[in-house]
């Protein structure tokens, strides 16, 4: 029987019980939604998006990979455990507030630095960003931990 | 419109209420799902609602062209979604494990700590 | 890694690098970063065959456009008929795809396409069931998908 | 004004694939047949509707993104759809008393999760 | 023309979602309301592509956008409860 | 002066991030949540000085000027709650370093301590009614996990009635907010004080009263305190007393908050609701208590009762200014003595492995030096002078008899009778009486840092009690400032609101 | 002063390590403190004797006018002297008397406490410092009655004492208040000057019931009368203590100590007098009745609490000379007696008066103290209770009221049974046949003996030379009790005149009754089936029916079912909101209008609660998350349709997640059951659509009443040139309010800790294990 040597080996508990069907489209799917959910958190501040809907469509991304494959394969993906991601994120949001407390300034406030690059000109980089990344980090962890753990309860 | 949400909005909490009275915890935990969805339509409509000026500022601009909707009920009801999808979230697997260790899902059965 | 997955790498890059991550930009990214590995990388062994298949996957493309409107005007059909004329069946057919890639592609295919729904493959990759709404030759329909799973599989391959 | 034409045309005929789907989803007789309906004038439909919003626009951004929705919908439609044609089978929801063939009947094994092939029958 | 077109496609899309909300409530199986609910999320999809056309407003195909690429994972989240033996008798 | 007021919550936010990250060391663990403890009342300390100084500090973060982004505004009331949350919080990390398992950490037990009083925190400081539900968010969320944390099946059972309805209060508060901004457009409570002064409306009223039952569920007030008798005995004992000490002082202090601030207390009916609700809390609290026979419902039930002293003194606000003092002294001592009792009923526990009274016994031969580390924040809870509790309770009786509410005086009197009547019942089933077999083994493990804890929380007491006049002038300066919000909306606002 | 009164409290902590160093003197050498303080006392004789009054004054709690205020007038010296004399012979008492028990150290630490705060009562110039020594007082008692705490009978009784003394503790704190209130001033030394002012107070009635109250239940006044006799549960030199000169003298000194300010009315002779003549018959009656000791001399005791509030009652200069004499006299007879209870009980082990007799000749010391103090009790010459009985006798025969035949009667029926009384304690253990014992019982050892001995010596040397003290201190006191100076010698001979001849007859009628003492006690045995519906009765019906109340209450309030728990809130939620209407008319503002609603926008609100009616009625768990998933696309739409592009997707995905997080969970429970009746359901949809109405209501009123703009204005104008963002609603979320939003992760982070912990952390007990996923 030969197998796509592209597809990360399934579990074989997983193998029986999913199908296959979905679990290619899942192979698929992962890294689409994940794009997306950069997407989302890129240019949330401009459009439609930012660090919540990017972290949940990366959840959902998580959410797709769990069903499709198997729920080890779903920590696979994320690579460290959730909660060390929700952890970083309210770190990196926290400390984003604190940027401003160093130059006398309340909580929060934001700071800009603008990039200038060769061909596009200013782009303006700020605190809320990287805010905003911490956000996305804490919804991504937190989605995962919970939709992970409990569908490693079922099985 | 206002009229007719105001009465969505009273519908929302009587349903979620009754929900959150019946005797299932997992109708409980439908009645929270539904009464989170009828506080954040609560705080929309009365916010004002706006048809089709969605508070984004357009390329060009500096201020978007003309009325936008409320931008700040907006940000709000976001929060409170989030917030009670986190707390919905806490609940769900919270009346999965009451009803592991109570090996019911019944409220009635549950009444052993109030004396 | 796959040409496909460079080819979305490159797209990305490239929106970034313009500071841009509209759909059209991501688009152009994307079609430049066809030309530089279907044309400019074509001695990398991984991506030799990638300018060839292109052309094949929008013959596939086109296929399933076709169907895909038949199949939804037979539907319109079987929605405004009277149910009596339907005759529903699940039927085996045998798989030449092997790979789950090819037998993805090919089932979501048939479930886009006239009357068909793909309801699963057997655990031995062997036999993929369908759902027929008219079942009228069963030869028939094993070559209708037989043609389908060659061009799925001329673009795979 | 041909474009209007063109968006009205596109755009009527993606919603009536998508109320034929709301129709059908309510008239068909089995799980099966609803699925038909709803995958194929669903994905037409609403492909068909964005079609229209890209010519509308006619603007690269716009297009790119309904063309990305098209694609989403293409990639998990038919994915939504048999997971739960597959799942509602697997489960015994009642199917059209009228079917001529069940090449499926007994081959899935719901403890160990295997489908077998029709080939195994003569092997078992 | 436009505008009959919109209404047109307007009223189209609130049948059909009538359609798949009978349906969702009518069952009679689960797997019956999923298919119901998945159609919703279409026609949603479809409802926000007429917006956006008819009010100019491009912003609005993101909705649509998260919408095709997440609302499948309901069908396949249910999928998975039934294929797990989940309640047989809840329909 | 900024980085004052924010503190109190960066540092519980901060230690709290850092512990989920370091949750596997238990080094990590133990280091922050000591270090956190103590920087968290240094902060607070200095916070109360430093208000004590200016009248009001605000800080308008994100530097957007007020009433358009989120301010902090630290009153001596915010101050004086903010501090005792940090001592309460300290008590608690100390305790909880002798007391809590290694599973228990291991599943989070300090990031959700130190992020509970960050939410705690947070709750006292913000100017900003929105900002208020989200601190309420954080605060109630982190009492829900501590709440679960065991899983025992009594824990989940309190759970779900916890859950349940704090979380319609939630859903009030969010309306309330909802219809309230609808109504006039800002968020800032100094702005809708003002907006709302200019409003000649009786939908504030009615909002009003949404706003009091979303708060009165939180502090647990009659009729909506069936939540805390529920569930308040289920937990570990470290959070049973964190919990009893802080969490219904948190809707305490928004009543005190927002009917000092926003609702006037001059309008007839929430004048009256106040009252009757004052007086209710208190007899049907303690009532509740009298038919008790576990250490910590006994203890629970009290809780609700004492809710019912603090809402006297905002009930006679209006009427009298040392009411309200009355009513901020009680607050100050009732936390640190009923956080102190839970603590005891914990220790004793360890003793004898139970919390049923009839199945204790004997610790005042066993253990004198714990029996009188109980009778002092019993006899204080009590009313019993020269404590702490005393003074709260005789300063709000006497404002009770200044404002003529003699029905609510009486009430006062029988209910500290009562509940003099329970602290006696504990002490003569846990301590005097013989026990009744012999102990169950006894918990493993050094319990210095316990009795450590508790005998700084009733050297507190004595000291409150001892030295009243400090603590007094504090309760009337702050009482005085929450009776003139004009303080309060100017500092916010600026000069020209 | 204040040193003095904290030297008890300050000593209290050292007595143990005393007691471990000299574990046989430890009473001799604690006994030091009081008679030290004695000596203390007696050094501002001569000073208070001329009539000034010697003050000190610490700040405390300034604002709430509670300076550590003390006075020391003749009052408050005869009190000071009596506690710590007294209590220096009660320490060498107990030291040897509990030799060798393990409790004795903290025996040692409450009465030191007890004693600095009977002190702090008698010496505090100000109301409120006064109460906090008087509350002390009824705490360390109560400890000192439940001194055999393993004993449930001493637990319940030190239980009842204080119950009866806190409560009217609190009547008390109130009355001070009060007093300090109309009064002007919370200092006794300033009250006491200003009596018009106070009765003339239309506050004073109150004012003097609830202070009244105080001092009866701690004095033990009818019917409060009852928790004294009880108290002996405590050991014998703490029941000397308490009854001969401190504890239950405490509400006598107060009452003493305001009459200046409250005294000389009718509501004042009424009360107190009333309820002195009750209580001393009562309690006279009730001694005689008793046979048990200690509970013979506590019913003695009664009635010579209710004599001391009725002389005061009576408030003339004679009776309270009367009243000083008589507190004196009864405190040294009663602290002899008890201790000498005490010394039967440790010598022979009995404790009745039934089971003693003849052991005079064994216990010559202890016989001939209990002797002279019985016969002072008698009021029998040369003893120094005569003095205090005639004068007694005088007060009544000399009142000039419509109630004074009452009182009079009352006070001779007191002194003829009080000879029985006394009858009985001087005659009965020491005289006729030998009660058998297993020993011989032997003397005392002097430690024990002093006590008694030295008491009742006093009363018959003040008896003999009245003069030691009647011109200086019995006149000090009654002059700060009157208000006035008095300056009254006494003397043990006034000739015979009618209070000498009742006297006389008094103690005729009482040998008489002591020689048929048995006969009395059978023939009143009715009292015992009265004393069924007697106070003591209802103080423990009121206890019963408290538990039974608080049970009651905690079935119907605390019932356990959520439900009754949601309805009850959400209706007074509503019925508070109908309150805030029916006030404020005006505010509803019921505007329906639905002129301006698009075809597809009703469509869409139509499918929304057609879906939410759906995940209400079906009876499918799965089927109502599918109409939840509806739900949520319809408000998507919603939130499409007016202009909330983020909300929208941000409502899509939650649902979505929503939705499969109830998926995952919904698998291991059970489905729906039909659980409850149709009227309850009925009964639910009621309180659900009240709710829901409220809220429409309250939402179009809202509507109807906005008048100012939003500061939504500033956002939307600042976000992008100051917030560097378009989208505004993003903007908002991680710059103009990003607390919110830290705030709100936090949020998410507790949730996950919690679900983790929830599903990682399993306690012992549980059992459900993850089982076979199908089935
Ligand atoms: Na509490
Ligand atoms: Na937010």
């Amino acid at each position: 029987m030969t197998r796509d040597r592209r597809l990360p080996p399934p579990d074989r508990n997983a193998l029986r019980t999913q199908s296959l069907i979905l679990r290619t489209t899942g192979f698929f799917l992962l890294p689409l939604l994940l794009l997306f959910a950069l997407f989302l958190l890129l240019r949330g501040h401009n459009a439609p998006g930012g660090g919540f809907i990017a972290g949940l469509v990366a959840s959902a991304a998580i959410a797709v990979h769990l069903f499709a494959m198997s729920e080890a394969g779903a920590r696979r993906v994320l690579r460290v455990d959730p909660r060390d991601l929700i952890a970083w994120g309210l770190i990196l949001a926290l400390a984003a507030g604190v940027i401003g407390l160093f130059s006398g300034q309340p909580f929060l406030t934001a700071h800009w630095l603008t990039v200038s690059l060769p061909v596009f000109g200013e782009l303006k980089l700020g605190s809320p960003l990287l805010f905003d990344l911490g956000v996305f980090l804490v919804v991504l962890g937190t989605a995962s931990t919970i939709i992970i753990n409990l569908a490693e309860q079922d099985t | 419109m206002t009229s007719l949400m105001a009465l969505v909005v009273g519908v929302l909490y009587a349903a979620a209420i009754y929900m959150m009275l019946r005797r299932s915890i997992v109708k409980l935990v439908i009645g929270l799902v539904l009464l989170s969805n009828a506080a954040n339509l609560l705080i929309f409509t009365a916010a004002g609602l706006h048809r089709d000026a969605p508070p984004l500022v357009p390329d060009d601009a500096q201020v978007p062209a003309g009325l936008v909707a409320d931008p700040l009920a907006q940000a709000l009801i976001l929060t409170a979604i989030v917030i009670g999808f986190g707390v919905l979230a806490f609940a769900v697997v919270l009346i999965r494990r009451a009803y592991e260790v109570v090996e019911a899902d019944d409220m009635n059965q549950m009444r052993d700590t109030d004396t | 890694m796959s040409p496909l997955s460079w080819n979305l790498i490159l797209a990305l890059v490239w929106a970034a690098i313009t500071g841009n991550f509209s759909g059209a930009n991501l688009l152009v990214g994307f079609g430049l970063g066809y030309l530089i590995l279907g044309f400019a990388l074509r001695d990398v062994p991984d991506f030799a065959r990638y300018r060839e298949k292109m052309p094949r996957v929008l013959m596939l493309l086109t296929h399933f456009l076709r169907d895909l409107l038949v199949s939804n005007l037979r539907v319109a059909y079987d929605v405004l008929t009277p149910t009596h004329y339907m005759r529903p069946a699940v039927v085996a057919v045998p798989l030449r795809a092997k790979t789950d890639g090819a037998i993805t592609i090919l089932a979501n295919m048939i479930s886009l396409t006239p009357g068909t729904l793909s309801l699963d493959v057997s655990s031995d990759r062997s036999v993929l069931y369908l759902h027929v709404m008219y079942l009228d030759n069963e030869d028939d329909l094993r070559k209708q998908i037989h043609k389908l799973e060659d061009r799925v599989l001329a673009v795979l391959e | 004004m041909i474009n209007d034409l063109l968006v009205s045309v596109m755009m009527v005929a993606g919603t009536f694939f998508m109320f034929l789907a709301g129709i059908g989803v309510l008239r068909m007789p089995d799980l099966l047949m609803r699925l038909h309906a709803t995958t194929k004038a669903g994905t037409l439909g609403a492909g068909l509707v964005m079609l229209a919003v890209a010519t509308h626009f006619l603007d690269a951004g716009v297009t790119a993104r309904t063309l990305a929705i098209i694609l989403f919908i293409l990639l998990t439609a038919p994915v939504a759809a048999h997971a739960i044609g597959r799942a509602g089978y697997f489960v015994g929801v009642p199917l059209w008393d009228k079917m001529l063939k069940d090449d499926l009947k007994d081959r899935y094994d719901p403890d160990t999760h295997i489908l077998h092939n029709p080939d195994d029958d003569k092997n078992p | 023309m436009l505008q009959s077109a919109i209404f047109l496609s307007y009223l189209l899309l609130s049948l059909a979602l009538l359609g798949a909300l009978v349906r969702l409530v009518r069952g009679p199986t689960l797997p019956d309301r999923v298919v119901a609910l998945e159609l919703m999320a279409s026609l949603t999809v479809a409802f926000i592509g007429i917006y956006a056309l008819n009010n100019d407003r491009p912003a609005f195909l993101d909705v649509a956008m998260v919408l095709a690429l997440t609302a499948f994972l309901t069908a396949v989240g249910f999928a998975r409860y039934l294929e797990k033996g989940g309640h047989r008798g809840d329909q | 002066m900024n980085l004052l007021v924010i503190l109190p919550i960066l540092i519980p936010l901060a230690a709290g991030a850092l512990s989920l990250l370091g949750r596997h060391s238990q080094r990590v663990q133990g280091a922050l949540a000591v270090i956190g403890s103590i920087a968290l009342v240094i902060s607070a300390v200095a916070l109360l000085l430093a208000t004590w100084e200016q009248g009001h500090i605000v800080s308008e973060l994100g530097s957007w000027p007020a009433p358009f982004g989120i301010v902090l505004v630290s009153d001596l009331l915010a101050a004086i709650m903010v501090l005792l949350s940090a001592v309460t919080g300290a008590a608690t990390a100390f305790y909880s370093l002798g007391t809590i398992s290694i599973a228990h950490r291991k599943a989070g037990y300090f990031p959700l301590m130190h992020l509970l009083l960050a939410g705690v925190n947070g709750a006292f400081l913000t100017g900003d009614i929105f900002n208020l539900y989200v601190w309420f968010e954080v605060m109630l969320v982190a009492s829900f996990s501590l709440l679960i944390l065991g899983g025992e099946r009594a824990q989940m059972e309190g759970a779900v009635k916890y859950v349940t309805l704090n979380l319609v209060s939630s859903a009030l508060f969010l309306s309330a907010i909802g219809l309230l901004y609808g109504l006039v457009g800002t968020l800032n409570m100094a702005d809708i004080a003002v907006k709302l002064g200019e409003v000649d409306t009786g939908m504030t009223t009615v909002i009003a009263m949404l706003f009091m039952v979303a708060f009165g569920i939180k502090a647990a007030a009659f009729p909506f305190f069936f939540w805390l008798p529920a569930s308040y005995h289920t937990p570990q004992v470290a959070v049973s007393a964190l919990f009893a000490g802080l969490l219904t002082k948190v809707g305490v202090y928004a009543l005190f908050r927002v009917f000092t601030l926003i609702f006037g207390m001059d309008d007839p009916l929430i004048h009256q609701v106040l009252l009757w609700g004052a007086g209710l809390t208190m007899v049907t609290g303690v009532l509740g208590a009298a038919a008790q026979f576990e250490f910590r419902r006994i203890l629970s039930f009290h809780i609700v009762s004492q809710i019912g002293y603090m809402m006297m003194g905002l009930a006679l606000a209006s009427v009298s200014v040392l009411a309200l003092a009355g009513g901020i002294f009680y607050i100050i001592h009732h936390i640190i003595v009923k956080a102190n009792l839970f603590f005891v009923s914990g220790l004793v526990y360890r003793l004898r492995g139970s919390y049923e009274l009839k199945q204790l016994g004997g610790q005042y031969r066993d253990k004198p030096w714990l029996a009188l580390l109980f009778l002092i924040p019993a006899l204080s809870l009590a009313g019993m002078p020269p404590l702490s509790g005393f003074f709260g309770k005789f300063i709000v009786i006497r404002g009770g008899v200044e404002a003529g509410a003699w029905a609510l005086v009486a009430a006062a009197l029988v209910v500290g009778l009562l509940t003099l009547y329970s602290m006696t019942k504990i002490w003569a089933e846990v301590f005097w009486k013989a026990a009744p077999e012999p102990a169950a083994a006894p918990a493993s493990g050094s319990n210095t840092l316990l009795y450590a804890t508790v005998a700084g929380l009733a050297l507190i007491t004595v000291a409150i009690g001892v030295a009243a006049q400090p603590v007094l002038v504090l309760a009337m300066a702050t009482a005085e400032q929450l009776l003139d919000p004009t303080r309060y909306i100017t500092a916010v606002l600026g000069g020209a609101p | 002063m204040l040193t003095g009164i904290l030297s008890g409290f300050l000593l209290a902590p050292l007595a143990p390590a005393l007691h471990r160093l000299f574990p046989r003197y430890s009473g001799w050498l604690l006994a030091l403190l009081p008679a030290g303080l004695t000596l203390y006392f007696f050094s501002h004789w001569h000073t208070v004797t001329q009539g000034d009054t010697v003050m000190s004054r610490f700040a405390w709690v300034p604002d709430l006018a509670m300076p550590l205020s003390f006075m020391l007038d003749g009052l408050s010296l005869l009190f000071a002297l009596m506690i710590c004399a007294i209590g220096a012979l009660i320490f060498i008492y107990a030291g040897r008397y509990l030799e060798g028990h393990r409790d004795l150290p903290r025996l040692y630490v409450l009465l030191l406490c007890f004693m600095a705060a009977m002190l702090g009562v008698v010496l505090s110039d100000n109301l409120i410092v006064l109460f906090v020594f008087w509350e002390l007082t009824s705490i360390t008692s109560y400890l000192l009655i439940g001194f055999n705490h393993e004993d449930a009978n001493a637990r319940a009784k030190a239980l009842q004492g204080l119950i009866v003394t806190v409560g009217g503790g609190l009547a008390l704190m109130t009355g001070f208040i009060l007093l300090g209130h109309i009064g002007g001033s919370y200092e006794l030394s300033e009250l006491i000057t200003r009596g018009d002012t106070i009765v003339a107070h239309p506050l004073y009635e109150l004012t003097l019931v609830l202070i009244v109250l105080g001092a009866f239940t701690k004095s033990a006044q009818f019917p409060f009368h009852f928790w004294l006799p009880n108290a002996m549960a405590a050991p014998t030199p703490v029941s000397a203590y308490l009854h001969s000169a401190t504890m239950v003298k405490a509400g006598i000194y107060l009452l003493a100590r305001l009459h200046p300010a409250m005294g000389g009315t009718e509501l004042w002779l009424l009360l107190l007098g009333s309820a002195g003549a009750i209580t001393m018959v009562l309690g006279i009656f009730l001694a005689l009745r008793a046979t048990g000791i200690k509970r013979m001399l506590a019913y003695s005791t009664v009635m010579a609490l209710g004599t001391l509030t009725l002389l005061i009652g009576l408030g003339t200069r004679t009776a309270l000379l009367a009243a000083m004499s008589y507190l004196l006299a009864h405190s040294l007879y009663k602290g002899a007696l008890f201790m000498v209870a005490g010394i039967i009980d440790h010598q022979t082990g009995r404790k009745d008066f039934l089971d003693t007799g003849g052991w005079a000749r064994y216990l010559p010391v202890t016989s001939a103290s209990a002797g002279l103090a019985a016969l002072s009790l008698a009021g029998v010459m040369p003893l120094f209770g005569f003095i205090a009985k005639e004068q007694l006798l005088e007060a009544g025969l000399r009142l000039d009221h419509a109630l004074a035949p009452l009182f009079i009667a009352a006070i001779v029926i007191a002194a003829a049974l009080g000879v029985a009384v006394a009858a009985v304690i001087a005659i009965r253990p020491w005289f006729g046949k030998p009660a058998p014992l297993t020993h011989t019982p032997s003397e005392a050892p002097p430690a024990m003996l002093l006590g008694p001995a030295l008491l009742a010596s006093l009363g018959l040397l003040l008896g003999l030379i009245p003069g030691l003290i009647d011109r200086s201190l019995l006149s000090a006191a009654a002059s700060a009790t009157l208000g006035e100076a008095v300056t009254q010698p006494l003397a043990l001979w006034h000739g015979i005149n009618t209070a000498l001849l009742i006297s006389i007859g008094a103690v005729l009628v009482g040998l008489v009754l002591f020689r048929y003492w048995q006969g009395f006690r059978h023939y009143t045995r009715w009292a015992d089936t009265l004393s069924r519906f007697g106070p003591e009765q209802a103080y423990h019906r009121l206890m019963d029916g408290l538990v039974a109340l608080s049970s009651g209450q905690t079935r119907l309030l605390q019932s356990g079912y959520l439900r009754y728990y949601l309805i009850n809130t959400l209706l007074t939620l509503v019925a508070m909101v109908a309150a805030a209407l029916w006030l404020n008319p005006d505010a509803l503002k019921l505007h329906l209008d639905f002129s301006d609603i698009q075809l597809h926008e009703g469509v869409i609100a139509a499918v929304l609660v057609s879906a939410t009616l759906a995940a209400v009625t079906l009876q499918s768990r799965l089927g109502a998350v599918a109409s939840l998933g509806a739900v949520g696309f319809s408000i998507a739409l919603l939130y499409v349709l007016f202009s909330a592009p983020d909300l929208s997707i941000t409502q899509v995905l939650v649902e979505t997640l929503t939705v499969i997080m109830l998926v995952l969970v919904l698998f291991r429970l059970p489905g729906f059951l039909r659980l409850t009746r149709t009227r309850t359901r009925l009964a639910d949809a009621l309180v659900g659509l009240t709710v829901g109405g409220m809220v429409t209501a309250l939402l179009l009123s809202v509507l109807g009443s906005r008048y100012h703009g939003s500061i939504a204005h500033y956002f939307i104008n600042e976000s992008v040139p100051a917030g560097y963002g378009r989208n505004i609603v993003n903007v908002i979320l991680v710059d103009f309010r990003a607390l919110d939003t830290l705030g709100e992760i936090f949020v998410l982070a507790l949730a996950a800790t919690g679900v983790y912990a929830m599903l990682k952390l399993r306690s012992k007990g549980d059992t459900t294990e993850p089982e076979k996923t199908h089935d």
